[in-house]
């Protein structure tokens, strides 16, 4: 080391950390405030619509791992019933590829993301557990008239010039 | 006198606080310098490649995603180059400078986090990187409104972009573009002439001109050897040629060097920014392409400059939905090999610097 | 007669170490001081782990611990507990009796320092006439404690760690003593309290380049930044506890703090006169420059990077140990030629030589290589 | 712009200087036989004009009948670059001649290949195992391995 | 000071150390072809242990769900969501939770944060066998839970259960830092129904 600066750029350094001092937080404290997420956001689950969904299967076909299982049967109207729809969102990487690929809009990524589980087989989602809930809103990814009416996002940029 | 010393041999990682992931390195040290080193890869090896062989090629984008997660837009736009190369697809105007924009944020986030954790490995307390997580996150909610992800996009796609950008996008990357000089300055202020960052990293882990060619590095660590070598530069894909930018070089090749090279391409970064959101065109963003693309067999190799490095994608294609064969030209793999030579001689400390100014990411490097 | 001859009368022997006010003798004082010391040494490195913490977040724009008690103060209470109910684990092939002794050996002297410092005036357990010489010599011994405990636990990062404990602390002893000197010339006594007494202005202002090094070389003893090369977190893990779990870990956690706590003490006591101050009470002005030391400390380790081991070994040979002698000399001559000139020409005189020696050894000053031929 | 030399012109270079090299040359690539591959590649390096001084990449593609080995070559001098090939046969012991010693940059690289694709690399300094563990039994990237 | 001939000096050789560890892989994977069950325990007999509870096991719950300090296991993509997660905009300080430990014996829970492979195993298990007790993990985002996209692959372990207990599952790949927060903060909740008299 040599003080070719007799310690300046030291001093420089703790001006900034002092600065800090006192400006305001940029700390969102979680399980009171929150952020709202992004209008297209891809929650942690899947949502399924059960009127729309005709069982074509091009979600399972697109899905890069297999993550969803999907059975059908014939109808009496020579169309699909779907038996089982299941999707394991432990299991699931929340591409989106499979909500971009349904021809007729039957399948939406999840708003919410706290779906934390203490037991593994409690992440397996079924039928039921896909449809939506108060608990469980469909988000904008790839639907842009769900998109139209979620809030807009958060953004840590607007709290820029927020003084302490 | 002579004093019957021996050598001792030292575990760094895989699991060490700053090894940036799973690197481990066998250390051979005598006291507190270092005699030899010897890096072990692997345990971060998922086979991809191996992955990505069973595949369509849309299913891929997202294990592209998963190479090198500080910069998953740059390994998504160098993927879907390489395809749109392999099977001779046109891209929109629009899509080109979205994927513009993309990547240059992009890089700017992958910088701050790799400035801020070689700042860290040089001592500083989580101050300095905790200060550039901060403006990473302004980045991170950008990428979230486009895409819905925060780390993983998966936003390109074979023939554009996913989605086209949302209306409030502009008006806050504008916000950003304009903002980020001054919190650039901000890290200067904090650490650029502190004294003892200049002790720990000025002439440490010199690597020369011609062993930095030689070993085949790439990217920052290239540079800051003196080779003005940006694929941006020299060999411009997508839109890079209608943007004005400089590409910074260090000149001793040590680790200020680099520290210094990835802060001055953060300015240029937001510099492209600038022009790109001036420029960007209306119309479409994703030309019509299917799902299952299939090009015609043969080859591929697409490059673009990664925050880390060259990253370049290889494909051979034999006319099916799946590439026959991917390969994945991981910069920070390369980057690491000169690892040895630069931190024999040194003490235990340096070689955590010299290794976080390398700047790797193991997901790339082991894939 | 012995010193501990309870029937003593010490006020006889010591002038000024208990009030004359002062009801019972000697054990009482004894007992009543030896409860205040533990009490104020565990409630004040309680209070500054959780300031550490809060003040660190503030200055990294984040908020710090808040969510046990008001503002989060009951934080450290809770590592307390959490870290004291911990399962114990002595490694296997360590030494057991050396693993075990060694947070106790660290612990005992960085207590024992607090004996002879004076909260308010006369208000301290033993007023030796050697006070001050009684820390410096006390306080070196935990790093035997240090070692001891890198050495025991049979892990390389550990031992590392130890060494550089050792060849560190060694060194630094000898520019913390040399800038002591200066003070104690001033003021013409070892004990503490008479120091605090002699300080009409505050020695800051005679001492300028003694404060510095004092800092700097009390960093390097306390492992603060740039000098916490003990328990570099991103070189060798955890340094010399690496190995330690449970009670002996809270142990070593509260040693450090304990140590910053003394070393605050210390520098509020020689460099900014102790309990003196206008208005306020002298106990009251003793903790606000305690904290306002250890605020700095910590202000410092939100800002710095961190030295490497041989660059801290020059900075203490190499650049404080000349500069504390130089400042010795210039102190000892000034003592000697004007004892009754105006305080405030010497305090300008003093700041002027300062800035000139810091300026001067920045051309002097060099380290050497890093870099190493194998 | 980097300008990807044609495989035929160098192909006529190397003929001319080690007869017999070249198997076959297209419009951007260049297969070499592989005993000559490393008096090509110490050719590439140093030929004036040529000056390959950047081992951009190597990459092992496994087709069933040989494996082909990539290199990928640049000059950072010239800014021209050129794909050169070589093939083994055989899928128990296939073996092609090292390149560490002229760009260093093939270390990490021929282990990976070694490791995941099973070609050695004669000559190579420290040729072992590198991103899989020992005791791993198989080759994961060969076509065959499942 | 000289360095004497390297030879005769206690260094293994670096192909014995390879061997060894192929070798430690190799056991690990034969022994761990199924999942762990989960330590769930507990909440079947949520309502016998409200009454069990004691002041002792409030305070000491209290202590240990407010000082949770996480070790460093970090394998990858899921470390960088953590890191966001104790920086400045989440902040896991405000729960005590920012004494992130290079030291396992120090730590009291671990965030598996990445794809783990059989390569790693050996020595996440090792970590987690040098916590002290008690000890908590949670299993962050899709690879940790199942080895999400890679759980194919040769070379990865299919959730860190198949190696360690799991007491908390966060989906998402990675999960959002707010997920993250959740998770930790359904662990505070499972800390705050041990009691001392039936954990042992």
């Amino acid at each position: 080391m040599k003080f070719e600066r007799y310690g300046a750029g030291i001093a420089k350094g703790m001006v900034v950390t002092l600065k800090h001092l006192f400006r305001h937080p940029v700390t969102t404290q979680y399980p009171e405030e929150r952020l709202t997420v992004s209008r297209r956001t891809r929650g942690n689950e899947l949502i399924w619509d059960r009127e729309r969904c005709t069982g074509c299967a091009t979600c399972a076909k697109s899905c890069p791992q297999g993550a969803i299982r999907i059975v059908t049967s014939r109808g009496e109207e020579n169309d699909y019933i779907v038996e089982e729809f299941r999707v394991d969102s432990g299991y699931c990487i929340f591409c989106g590829l499979c909500v971009e690929s349904c021809p007729y809009e039957a399948l939406f990524m999840g708003y919410g993301y706290e779906r934390a589980r203490y037991r593994r087989r409690e992440l397996v989602l079924n039928k039921e557990e896909l449809l939506t809930s108060e608990k469980k809103q469909p988000s904008g990814y790839a639907r842009p008239k769900v998109e139209a009416a979620l809030p807009p996002q958060t953004l840590l940029l607007d709290r820029d010039g927020v003084k302490k | 006198m002579v004093i019957k010393t021996e050598p001792f041999v030292v575990n760094i990682g895989p699991a060490h606080p700053s090894t940036h992931g799973v690197f481990r390195m066998r250390a051979t040290l005598d006291g507190e310098v270092v005699l030899d080193i010897e890096p072990v890869f692997g345990y971060l090896h998922r086979g991809i490649e191996k992955l990505a062989e069973e595949r369509t090629y849309t299913q891929i984008i997202p294990l592209t995603d998963r190479l090198d997660y500080l910069a998953s837009m740059s390994n998504n736009l160098a993927y879907v180059l390489a395809v749109e190369k392999l099977a001779g697809i046109a891209v929109p105007e629009r899509a080109e400078y979205l994927r513009v924009i993309m990547a240059e944020l992009q890089r700017i986030a992958s910088h701050l986090i790799g400035v801020g954790a070689f700042l860290n490995d040089c001592g500083a307390f989580m101050t300095p990187i905790l200060y550039m997580i901060r403006e990473r996150e302004k980045i991170l909610d950008l990428f979230e409104m486009v895409c819905g992800q925060r780390l993983t996009y998966n936003y390109m796609r074979i023939g554009g972009v996913s989605h086209d950008i949302p209306e409030e996008f502009l008006p806050a990357l504008k916000k950003f573009v304009d903002s980020m000089p001054g919190f650039i300055d901000e890290y200067d202020q904090l650490l650029k002439e502190n004294e003892i960052l200049l002790a720990r990293s000025k002439g440490v882990g010199i690597l020369s001109r011609e062993q930095a060619i030689n070993i085949s590095a790439s990217g920052p660590v290239l540079r800051a050897s003196g080779v003005k070598w940006d694929i941006r530069k020299v060999d411009p894909y997508s839109i890079y040629d209608r943007f004005g930018f400089e590409v910074p070089t260090g000149s001793a090749g040590d680790c200020y060097d680099r520290y210094r090279v990835r802060v001055e391409e953060m300015r240029q970064s937001v510099r492209i920014l600038k022009q790109a959101v001036e420029k960007l065109p209306a119309g479409e963003v994703r030309s019509e392409v299917s799902h299952l693309v299939r090009p015609p067999a043969g080859e591929a190799y697409g490059h673009i400059e990664a925050p880390r490095g060259e990253l370049g994608f290889y494909l051979v294609s034999d006319n099916s939905i799946a590439p026959y064969r991917f390969h994945v030209r991981a910069p920070s793999l390369l980057n690491l090999t000169a690892l040895r030579e630069m931190v024999v001689g040194w003490k235990v400390a340096d070689v955590l610097a010299i290794f976080g100014s390398i700047d790797i990411c193991m997901g790339e490097a082991d894939r | 007669m012995s010193l501990f001859d309870p029937g003593l009368n010490l006020s006889a022997y010591y002038p000024g170490t208990l009030p004359p006010e002062w009801p019972g003798g000697y054990w009482i004082h004894w007992g009543v001081f030896v409860v205040i010391i533990l009490a104020f040494v565990l409630l004040m490195a309680m209070g500054f782990i959780w300031l550490e913490r809060r003040e660190v977040g503030r200055f990294q724009a984040r908020l710090g611990p808040n969510r046990v008690g008001p503002f989060g103060v009951l934080q450290p209470v809770a590592d307390a507990i959490k870290v004291l109910t911990k399962e114990d684990i002595i490694p296997a092939k360590g030494d057991k009796l050396v693993y075990w002794l060694a947070p106790v050996v660290a612990f005992v002297p960085v207590l024992m320092v607090f004996a002879v410092v004076p909260f308010q005036d006369g208000a301290l357990l033993a007023d030796l006439n050697i006070g001050i010489l009684y820390v410096v010599a006390i306080s070196s011994v935990s790093v035997v404690g240090v070692f001891m405990a890198g050495w025991s636990s049979n892990n390389k990062y550990s031992l590392l760690g130890a060494m550089r404990a050792v060849s560190q602390l060694v060194s630094y002893e000898i520019p913390l003593g040399l800038s002591i000197l200066g003070v104690v010339v001033l003021a013409g006594s070892l004990s503490l309290n008479s120091i605090v007494e002699a300080q009409h202005i505050p020695f800051i202002l005679l001492q300028p380049l003694g404060f510095l090094i004092y800092m700097a070389a009390a960093a390097a003893e306390i492992n603060r930044t740039p000098f916490d090369l003990l328990e570099a977190d991103s070189e060798i893990v955890a340094g010399f506890h690496t190995e330690y779990s449970g009670m002996k870990f809270a142990l070593f956690y509260l040693v450090e703090y304990c140590e910053v706590l003394a070393v605050s003490v210390i520098v509020t006591t020689l460099f900014l006169a102790g309990w003196k101050g206008p208005l306020l009470p002298p106990l009251l002005w003793f903790l606000i420059k305690v904290f306002g030391v250890f605020t700095v400390i910590v202000w410092v380790r939100a800002t710095v990077p961190r030295l490497r081991v041989d660059q801290v070994m020059a900075f203490a040979w190499k650049c404080l140990l000349p500069l504390a002698l130089i400042n010795l000399l210039i102190t000892g001559i000034q003592v000697l030629v004007w004892p009754e000139v105006l305080p405030w020409a010497v305090v300008f005189l003093n700041l002027a030589i300062m800035v000139v020696l810091i300026l001067l050894w920045s051309k002097f000053f060099k380290l050497g290589g890093g870099r190493v031929e194998v | 712009m980097t300008v990807a030399l044609s495989g035929g012109e160098i192909a006529a270079r190397l003929e001319e200087r080690f007869p017999g090299s070249v198997v076959e040359s297209g419009q951007d690539s260049l297969l070499v036989k592989s005993e000559s591959l490393r008096a090509a590649a110490g050719f590439l390096k140093t030929a004036p004009g040529l000056e390959f001084d950047y081992l951009t990449a190597i990459t092992g593609v496994d087709y069933y009948d040989y494996f082909e080995v990539v290199y990928q070559l640049t000059s950072i001098r010239h800014n021209h670059s050129l794909v050169v090939k070589a093939r083994c046969y055989g899928r128990d012991n296939p073996a092609l001649p090292s390149v560490v010693g002229l760009w260093k940059g093939a270390d990490f690289q021929e282990r990976e290949i070694y490791d995941l694709m099973g070609i050695r690399f004669e000559g190579h300094p420290n040729l072992k195992r590198i991103v899989l563990w020992d005791g791993f039994t198989g080759y994961p990237l060969r076509k065959d391995y499942l | 000071m000289e360095i004497e001939e390297r030879a005769g000096l206690y260094i293994y050789s670096d192909t014995q150390l390879d061997k060894e560890e192929g070798e430690r892989i190799e056991a690990l994977k034969a022994s761990s072809q199924q999942p762990l069950p989960d330590p769930d325990r507990w909440l079947d007999e949520e309502l016998r242990r409200h009454i069990l509870l004691t002041s002792v096991d409030a305070v000491l719950n209290w202590a240990r769900r407010s000082s949770l300090w996480p070790v460093v296991c970090f394998p990858a993509c899921c470390a960088f969501e953590f890191i966001t997660t104790a920086a400045s905009r989440f902040d896991i300080s405000r729960f005590g939770m920012e004494v992130i430990r290079g030291s396992p014996r120090q730590a009291d829970l671990m965030i598996t944060a990445g794809t783990l492979t059989w390569k790693m195993a050996p020595q996440v298990r090792r970590i987690y066998d040098q916590m002290a007790e008690p000890k908590w993990v949670i299993a962050m985002g899709a690879c940790a839970i199942s080895g999400g996209i890679f759980a194919s692959s040769y070379s990865v372990v299919p959730g860190y259960s198949r190696i360690i207990p799991v007491d908390v599952y966060v989906p998402g790949c990675p999960p959002r830092p707010e997920a993250l927060l959740y998770g930790i903060k359904l662990m505070q909740d499972k800390i705050a129904k041990r009691s001392i008299i039936t954990e042992v």
